[in-house]
């Protein structure tokens, strides 16, 4: 499978934050189906994305990762009722912050993914990787003194 | 008593054991002596955490006492010794600070030591007239 | 717009004074929690006061905010009060009340809110230095000329009127002349009671006020777009933070960071030498103490929402770094995508305990439905 | 006599060199040392695992942003470190780490601890109105002479205990040896002997007491006299404490970088200390008013009776001070008599307790016995 990475030096890191129920719901349909996404995209799995605490976003950032991203629920399908709608909030906040200190909003995408979009949540991997790859690296990342 | 004359207020924790036991036999065997302390039993006279002696100095105690049972009587032990140790550097810190040690006390009082009660009670609260009310009990910018 | 004209000769301080006095004698309140210069006579500090005698050595509205009021109503109402307590703040201080009593950390029953027009104040640490030259600046910053100010205080819009109980208006008042202003019900009731509720007109206040909060406001854009160029990316970010000793004391001094632990001092933190090390080996090294820029980020992410601009983390930085300026326009941003404004209104949800279903359409990244990355790359 | 390296190089290269050879070799993972970070060579403290990142490096500038005794705690609290991490500290860091480890808060082992006969540091402040590099060669001529330098922290010019306790290896800046372009580090351990095998450099046999250090003993004492005697801060009374902290803003600065208070959550900041309406009742019934937050003078002498037994001096307290209380020359001249009494010098010595920690049946019988007639 050709990767975001092909005829590219840099491979981005990424983490793809999935609340349990619909994000990885997606992922594990999309395994059902044989669908692949890119190897450099690491999943991490939270009980609902309305329970992501705003400080793993930022160390990931800080600490190795190029972009991340994060699924959950549609709106109206959280399984918490409305985790979702205030992840949505939260994130707003998150990429204000990042976008007014220009450490790149663009580094943090937030999507919904349904536990059958097994599609959406392969071409959600494969298209945020190929962004990150071409926004380039996060300069965070190998900054010694953050 | 006029409502301006002043009454010391002294601050005493007393251990269970000795100091506490000797309080009541004061009181049991009549020994008068002045009502100016409000005792505070502790299990050990090693309860008492250097800064709780700072906590009721500065919250406007005129003399905070802390009385246990006489080195070698402890019943846990080695308790008092430490207590020892403690108000040295109570003591200590209260000169260089420039507060004074007058306010502050260590009594050994053993169980069956009701007149030393009265007679300690009796000597802090005649310092305490002396030297007259503490000024933290007014003082406004703590 | 009508408020109670008061006479105020020796200025609105006296003012402020009187009211509070007959306030006590009245019984309209038990206490006043007021500022006072200390003993030292070098900077102020909160007293709360029980006997009028202590009002003459008070001072409302001193040339600089030492401990942010809010923090001192914080510490002392946070589990309501004895009878009512009249404080006098500044409209930053009302308004990071108000949202500490939106965040469930200030019981306002039992509290009347008094605010005053305000000029701004001057930083703390120029204060301390020399308080003569001080007061003598701060009568500058009076009559309109705030070169001494600290910068947050240069470019405030919200220096006046802010949801206080009563607030006295300054602003475009003619000289010996101040007027209170009651901004609830609990304000009308208490002029009422003081005899205090006849018309004077505001008009003048109103417009002077209209006019210098354009002006801040222009200010203020101006103000962040040149902190902006100065600060933004990380290069320039890290070049900012690069003086943080993390002595945490930015968020100690903040009204709003009102947890009794800090996230950033707590186990969840705390790395054993092998993450350490790791960390350290994956950059080639590694400042210490750790994790500074993820605490002023993650700060914000706290509490920017809630940032009411008052300066105090600034006033106390020791590494001199203009971190209210920083947060300050933080602040705006996060708080206006959401058409927040901290501390406008008591009954305005905070908005990270509130959403709509129907909202920041703009956020979720669109997905394209023919996307394929095998297809995508050449 | 001690076992010694001669390095020909300057103090500062030599030890960059040393520390370099100690990554490259593999005897250090890790290097612990100050760095200048950002244009503008901000001091701060960085763990480096790369020799070419010891390019910024300082490790001997007289800088303190951080007690590095607190960082190497905060670093080792949870565990020891598993590989071995070399560290350049001034001594009253490493007297904090050690007090630190006293109060098992510290690890040391695999800790190769590197110190200096130290001259002082300058005040935190000075990097925000100018520079260091122009104090720079001032300083390093009065330690070569064995003066007090100019401008440092006030604490500093007191200090008497600035040949360090408990290194492995000890760089010997103060006396005639600092200026000639070359240094020397004396072994204190086989540890300090191990990671110097293979080093160039000449061994040889040096003393590390000299004249100049002597000379800068008696002045520090004098000084010491001076700042502990001087009227502001010297048995202040009530009425001074409350000149001298009426300022205070409750902060918490001071505690917060003290690297003896290493408690999690301050008691002073506990629930048992939140003020209650009837704690204000209380405050109120002999007062006309009460300060709010309350408790100004309780925290500081509460915070002196909990840490100031094992306080070094360091000074950070009143650098970190947004109000410029002088915290540090109070805390070390309170420290100073306290330890007196119990013949303690805090970081001195690895296996003796801490004295509260300990007692002796016979002392101090002079406390609790006496009796006032009545």
């Amino acid at each position: 499978m050709k990767g975001p990475s092909m005829g590219n030096e840099f491979e981005p890191k990424i983490l793809y934050i999935l609340c349990s129920w619909c994000g990885t719901g997606g992922a594990e349909t999309a395994s059902a189906h044989g669908l692949h996404y890119p190897e450099n995209v690491r999943i991490y799995r939270v009980n609902c994305t309305g329970s992501l605490p705003a400080v793993h976003v930022l160390r990931a950032l800080i600490e190795g990762a190029d972009g991340v991203a994060v699924s959950g629920c549609h709106p109206g399908d959280c399984h918490y009722e409305s985790g979702n709608y205030h992840a949505r909030r939260r994130i707003a906040n998150l990429k204000k912050i990042l976008g007014t200190l220009g450490l790149g909003e663009d580094r943090l995408w937030f999507r919904f993914v349904a536990h059958g979009e097994g599609r959406r949540f392969v071409d959600t991997a494969a298209e945020f990787s190929d962004h990150i790859a071409a926004l380039g690296p996060n300069p965070l990342t190998t900054r010694k003194d953050t | 008593m006029s409502a301006d004359a002043f009454a010391p207020n002294i601050i005493g924790f007393f251990c269970n054991w000795c100091s506490y036991t000797a309080a009541d036999l004061a009181g049991v065997s009549r020994k008068k002596y002045p009502p100016t302390v409000r005792v505070i039993r502790v299990m050990c006279s090693s309860r008492v955490d250097p800064h709780m002696v700072v906590t009721a100095f500065v919250g406007g105690a005129d003399a905070v006492l802390v009385a246990g049972c006489h080195p070698g009587d402890c019943h846990y032990v080695t308790g008092n010794y430490r207590t020892r140790r403690r108000f040295a550097l109570l003591q200590s810190m209260f000169e260089s600070l420039g507060l004074g040690t007058e306010r502050i006390k260590l009594a050994w009082i053993g169980a069956s030591e009701g007149s030393i009660v009265a007679d300690v009670i009796g000597g802090l609260t005649e310092t305490v007239n002396r030297i007259g009310p503490n000024p933290t009990r007014q003082a406004m910018f703590l | 717009m009508n408020g109670a004209t008061v006479a105020a000769p020796e200025g609105v301080r006296e003012a402020i004074t009187d009211l509070l006095k007959r306030g006590l004698s009245e019984k309209l309140w038990d206490a006043a929690l007021v500022p006072a210069r200390v003993p030292a006579g070098d900077s102020f500090a909160w007293l709360l006061v029980r006997d009028g005698s202590v009002l003459d050595e008070t001072l409302p509205l001193p040339p600089v905010m030492a401990v942010q009021g809010a923090r001192a109503i914080y510490r002392l109402a946070r589990r309501g009060v004895t009878g009512k307590v009249a404080a006098v703040l500044r409209p930053c201080e009302v308004r990071a009340t108000i949202e500490l009593a939106k965040l469930k950390q200030v019981d306002l029953d039992g509290l009347v809110l008094i605010s005053v027009d305000c000029p701004g104040a001057l930083p703390l640490k120029a204060y301390l230095d020399d308080p003569q030259k001080g007061d003598a600046d701060f009568e500058k910053l009076c009559s309109g000329d705030d070169s001494a100010a600290r910068e947050v205080c240069k470019v405030c819009h919200l220096f006046s009127r802010p949801v206080s109980d009563l607030h006295f208006a300054t602003f475009g008042m003619d000289s010996g002349k101040s007027c209170v202003v009651a901004g609830s019900d609990q304000g009308r009731l208490l002029l009422e009671k003081l005899g205090m509720a006849k018309a004077g007109s505001l008009d003048k206040w109103e417009r002077a006020v209209a006019e210098r909060q354009e002006q801040k406001k222009q200010a203020r854009t101006k103000a962040q777009a040149t902190l902006s160029q100065d600060v933004a990316g990380a290069d320039k970010l890290l070049e900012t933070l690069s003086h943080c000793i993390n002595c945490h004391v930015c968020r100690s001094v903040c009204p709003i960071c009102y947890c009794r632990q800090c996230y950033f001092e707590s186990q969840a933190i705390l790395m054993p030498p092998e993450n350490i090390l790791e960390r350290a080996r994956r950059k080639g090294g590694m400042r210490l103490p750790t994790d500074t820029l993820l605490f002023h980020l993650g700060r914000m992410s706290h509490m920017s929402l809630s940032c009411v601009s008052c300066g105090a983390c600034e006033d106390a930085c020791p590494s001199a770094i203009p971190v209210a300026q920083l947060f300050s326009m933080v602040g705006d941003a996060t708080q206006s995508q959401f058409d927040y404004e901290a501390g406008r209104s008591v009954t305005e949800p905070l908005p990270t305990v509130t959403y709509k279903e129907d909202e920041l359409a703009g956020l979720v990244a669109p997905y394209t439905e023919t996307y394929d990355a095998r297809e995508a790359s050449p | 006599m001690t076992e010694a390296l001669k390095i020909t190089k300057t103090p500062d290269e030599a030890i960059r060199a040393l520390l370099a050879f100690l990554l490259e070799s593999g005897k250090a993972s890790a290097v612990l040392s100050l760095d200048r970070i950002g244009q503008d060579g901000a001091p701060i403290y960085s763990l480096i695992t790369e020799a070419k990142g010891l390019e910024s490096a300082a490790p001997l500038l007289p800088m303190m942003p951080s007690n590095a005794g607190k960082l190497l705690a905060e670093m080792t609290e949870l565990a020891p470190s598993p590989e071995p991490i070399a560290a350049v500290l001034k001594p009253c860091e490493l007297r904090a780490l050690v007090e630190l480890k006293k109060l098992n808060q510290a690890n040391l082992e695999n800790l190769l601890l590197i110190s200096t006969t130290c001259g002082g540091v300058f005040p935190l402040a000075i990097r925000n109105n100018g520079g260091i590099s122009e104090k720079l060669a001032p300083y390093r001529e009065a330690l070569a002479k064995g003066e007090v330098a100019d401008g440092i922290r006030p604490t500093c010019r007191a200090c008497e205990h600035f040949v360090p306790y408990n290194a492995d290896l000890t760089v010997a800046l103060v006396g005639g040896q600092a200026n000639d372009g070359t240094c020397t580090v004396l072994i204190n351990s086989s540890r300090g002997a191990e990671a110097l095998e293979g080093f160039e450099g000449e061994r040889t046999q040096a003393k590390l007491e000299s004249d100049a250090i002597e000379a800068l003993r008696a002045k520090r004492a004098e000084e010491a006299t001076k700042l502990f005697t001087a009227s502001d801060t010297a048995a202040p009374g009530l009425d001074g404490l409350i000149n001298i902290f009426g300022r205070c803003l409750a902060c918490r600065g001071c505690s917060n970088v003290c690297p003896i208070c290493y408690c999690e959550l301050c008691y002073f900041d506990s629930v048992v200390e939140d003020p209650t309406p009837s704690k204000y009742e209380a405050q109120l019934r002999h007062r006309k008013a009460t300060r709010v937050p309350p408790g100004t003078i309780a925290f500081h002498l509460g915070r002196m009776t909990h840490m100031v037994i094992s306080c070094v001096g360091c000074g950070m307290c009143a650098d970190v001070c947004p109000v410029g209380i002088p915290v540090a020359t109070l805390f070390s001249m309170v420290g100073k008599s306290a330890d007196k009494v119990f013949a303690y010098v805090p970081g001195k010595n690895l296996d003796e307790d801490l004295p509260l920690k300990k007692y002796e049946v016979d002392e101090l019988s002079h406390l609790g016995e006496e009796r006032i007639e009545s």
